[in-house]
């Protein structure tokens, strides 16, 4: 499971850092591992998405996830995001995940959905 | 005492010969999340299900005498192994996180009033928590927690000073499911009885893995799990003082719990019946006493001591590898417990390692999540043994830690 | 639609085959307390034991996934086979009564106040009595009950006429464990939400012996428990609509039902994870799960219509038996449950001497005192019949009955 | 288990009846099978059983052993009854019984015993 490039991407992570100023930001986490991911997104005038952060801990599996899913998403517009499924994501992943481990790759894209649809941010609202 | 003999003991444990991988075969190091269990429990419950099964109490036919029988039976043998006064006093619920539940309903509800004050300690499991907050928050108490110390021990001092005439309940796990602290029962129920408030054990780790003597600790309650201690799932203790479960209203309503049922209200059985509404867990409170049966002919002070014993060659072992934090106190003050984190690798990923060597460990915070959060940690990689867990296994587990540290380029 | 088979099926039950007394085959006519097992529903369990024992939901090692996946796998094959629209509706408890006292106490508590009214059936079963009238002592509300008519039908004018804008909630078994009468459900549930009341059905009975379809019934709760449908002791379902169980406070707190724990308070799981506090019985999980492959393997239309043939030819049976009455409506009306009295001989008394027999049926109230009150006897006797119920077993009752009277000296 | 002189007793019972006035009397039932035994006591100066009958419902077993027992009672005196135990009454049933019965052949030495002690009968409660 742990192929080489999972392990390069934990140790050196794309587009890890954050935007100031950026047009949304989320946050969320998985309390059942510990896992968080924040994601900055700056969107352009087409809704394409201009630039993308992310920041968080957690296993190998979600911080190479949010790594190749914020790669893939640059100059996707809003509505590509919102049609982006689990299995686009899994594809990327490239290997064989079990029910938990799943919710790891996941959480990226969970939190880059929630900022699309504008929720609340759970951060906001604790405040 | 001679040492137990662990290889000897996993024939008894059908599931221990499994080759999980591969060629490999089981190394089961999570039974602080559920043990494994013996042949003679599996078929205790088999022979119930085959030979007699029925419901019990009511019924006059052979096999509802057979079955009621064998019930009452576990519950008596049950009630011996805690050294309760009485099988009244044992009360069959789903599990530890039920029994504690039910003394948060029915004697909480009843007792706790606005300002009152429930003490728990920053190392408990949710269960010890979650129904404590509920309790706390339909009532106006407050719930503190009593710290812990940087060694993963309790802080007696601050016990003593958090321990005020607004204290009405203290809950203490009597060994820690994370740290594997054992905590000085006695001397906790002692101060908590001093001051007039009852104590909780949640004996959850402990039961399975000490001599546990109620009246020694002179708790007010007890709660425990069957599927910790070589039992099956589904079956779980409440040991409560028979006073306070006399005065208790009932918590579930229903069959068997009543004496009367009219139109216009109810009146109810007698103890332990008064607290098992329903058709109760009769296969599961069997297996249970076949379990306790399995762990009593072993001795519970043999399997202690050679918990111990193989808790010390753990950590031993353990400490060897680089990076490595072990979490909580030395072996002397620990049951079969390590949870522990390696610099650089997050536990889900040293989990998934191992599970490929065949190696089970858990990952995560084990419901445990102010301790965690207390230690500004996510969560931890936990390795627990019972007394069917050797040197070897430890081994695999060692050499599988250097393996992950390898895949991770640590080295 | 071929009848089935009872012959063939009892070879799935190992205890059917097994002799009580002497040399006399068990006739097992006590289904309505709890169902016998067939050897599949053992072997689930026992395969758990034997092969992927392991806490589920939390590991991440290959026992925890192939446990989890049983389990929650189990609950997939038991949300169609009531053809729940959501796996997540479906919530697994201990029992029946568990079940019922989930929704007095989550959205009872929440959901019921001061002269609200809660209206039960004067034939319900004690589990779906008492969490009533112990929420509305709590609350100050009032329970109602609608009687039955002579015949033991629902009185259906008087439900209709009992049921007005105070109330709040219907509870009712779709069918009765004495009288054995199949309920209306469909036109209950109707009437009920047509005033805005919620409809919980106990299921005790009939998800044993008939097709349910909670969407057809558009219930709002439905509660049953696995030992009576040739699955284990220990396990029960309360399947609710997913709106209310997503509004619904927690019952029990603790582990896996939370989502997050910190000192000051805590958030919950998802659904059903919400309602399942703590360990659950795995095992147990798992053998409904196979008991609910077993019965569709069968067909549920395929039992019931078994169950009226078996029923039809037991009250003719039991009709020629001399001082007999049988309580409840005929067989067209009624699940297989055969409940009667005889003049001049005690039910217990009929009992014990039919176990001499090896014949098993039931006597007392049968957790249905108000029913007995109303008809003013203390007691009756009870056979009850499922799909491995033969013509043979009614015969054997029947001589037995005949030498009851005998030893009386009724002839 | 059903020996003849049960059969015999339940159809003829012994002291079957009441007695007004009696010095105490005393009810209970077991609701779990519905089987009820009211009992009724007259003492003589030297605090012995003088007279004694019992009513009531219930199966073979109750009925057969309320009638032994207020048999055998005749004479004796209140602290003789206070001693009488559960074996005594069994042996004078003479048959096995499983638990469950024995709940059913017990009920009238309870009921005796709640008498003689002086507890606050249950149906006078309830008025
Ligand atoms: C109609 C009915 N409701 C509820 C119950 C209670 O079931 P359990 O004892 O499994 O909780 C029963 C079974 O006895 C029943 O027949
Ligand atoms: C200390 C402690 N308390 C409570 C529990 C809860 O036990 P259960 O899940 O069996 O209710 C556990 C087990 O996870 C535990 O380790």
């Amino acid at each position: 499971m742990y192929r080489d490039q999972i392990i390069d991407l934990y140790e050196n992570p794309l587009n890890f850092g954050s935007l100031e100023p950026s047009d949304f930001t989320y946050e969320e986490d998985n309390p059942l591992c510990g896992d968080v991911i924040r994601i900055y997104v700056r969107v352009d005038d087409d809704n394409r998405i201009a630039d993308v952060r992310w920041s968080g801990v957690g296993c190998a599996i979600s911080q190479a996830s949010a790594s190749l899913l914020t790669e893939d998403i640059k100059g996707k517009t809003l509505d590509e995001i919102k049609a982006y499924s689990k299995e686009d994501l899994l594809e990327l992943l490239g290997i064989q995940l079990s029910m938990t481990r799943i919710k790891c790759a996941l959480l990226s894209l969970k939190v880059l959905k929630a900022g699309v649809y504008g929720m609340p941010d759970p951060q906001e609202l604790r405040k | 005492m001679m040492m137990l003999d662990a290889k000897v003991i996993r024939n008894d444990f059908p599931i221990l010969l499994k080759e999980v991988h591969r060629d490999k075969q089981l190394v089961y190091l999570d039974s602080a999340a559920t043990s494994q269990k013996p042949q003679a429990v599996i078929e205790a419950m088999n022979g119930y299900y085959r030979n007699y099964n029925s419901n019990v109490h009511r019924g006059i036919h052979r096999l509802s005498e057979e079955a009621t029988t064998a019930y009452e039976g576990a519950r008596e043998r049950i009630a011996n192994f805690i050294n309760a006064p009485d099988p009244a006093c044992v009360i069959f619920v789903r599990n530890t996180t039920e029994a504690l539940n039910l003394i948060a309903y029915s004697w909480g509800r009843r007792n706790i009033g606005a300002g009152d004050e429930i003490l728990l300690t920053e190392m408990e499991h949710h269960s010890n928590i979650v129904p404590w907050q509920l309790l706390a928050e339909e009532k106006g108490a407050v719930v503190r927690y009593v710290p812990f110390t940087e060694a993963g021990l309790l802080d007696l001092p601050k016990f003593h000073e958090y321990l005020t005439e607004r204290t009405k309940l203290v809950s203490f796990a009597s060994m820690s499911n994370v740290f594997g602290t054992i905590n000085p029962s006695k001397e906790i129920v002692k101060a908590t009885h001093d001051i007039g408030a009852l104590a909780v054990i949640d004996g959850a780790q402990s039961v399975p893995h000490l001599p546990v003597d109620v009246q020694d600790f002179d708790c007010d309650f007890l709660a425990f799990s069957g599927h910790k201690m070589c039992g099956p799932t589904g079956v779980g203790v409440l040991y409560g003082k028979r006073a306070l479960l006399e005065e208790m209203p009932p918590f579930l309503g229903g069959g068997d719990m009543i004496r009367r049922v009219q139109l216009d209200g109810s009146t109810w059985n007698d103890l332990p019946w008064k607290f098992e509404a329903g058709t109760p867990g009769i296969a599961e409170g069997i297996g249970l006493g076949a379990a306790v049966d399995y762990l009593s002919n072993i001795g519970m002070g043999a399997i202690h001591a050679y918990e111990q014993f193989i808790t010390g060659y753990a950590l031993e072992a353990l400490s060897e590898v680089k990076g490595i934090r072990v979490l909580g106190p030395g072996a002397a003050q620990k049951g079969g417990v390590a949870a522990f984190t390696i610099d650089g690798v997050h536990p889900h990923d040293i989990s998934q390692l191992l599970d490929e060597d065949g190696v089970a460990i858990r990952a995560g915070h084990h419901c445990a999540m102010p301790l965690h959060q207390k230690l500004s940690i996510p969560a931890s990689a936990r390795a627990s043994f019972y007394l069917y867990t050797t040197t070897e296994d430890i081994d695999r587990l060692v050499t599988g830690l250097n393996r992950v540290r390898k895949v991770f380029r640590l080295d």
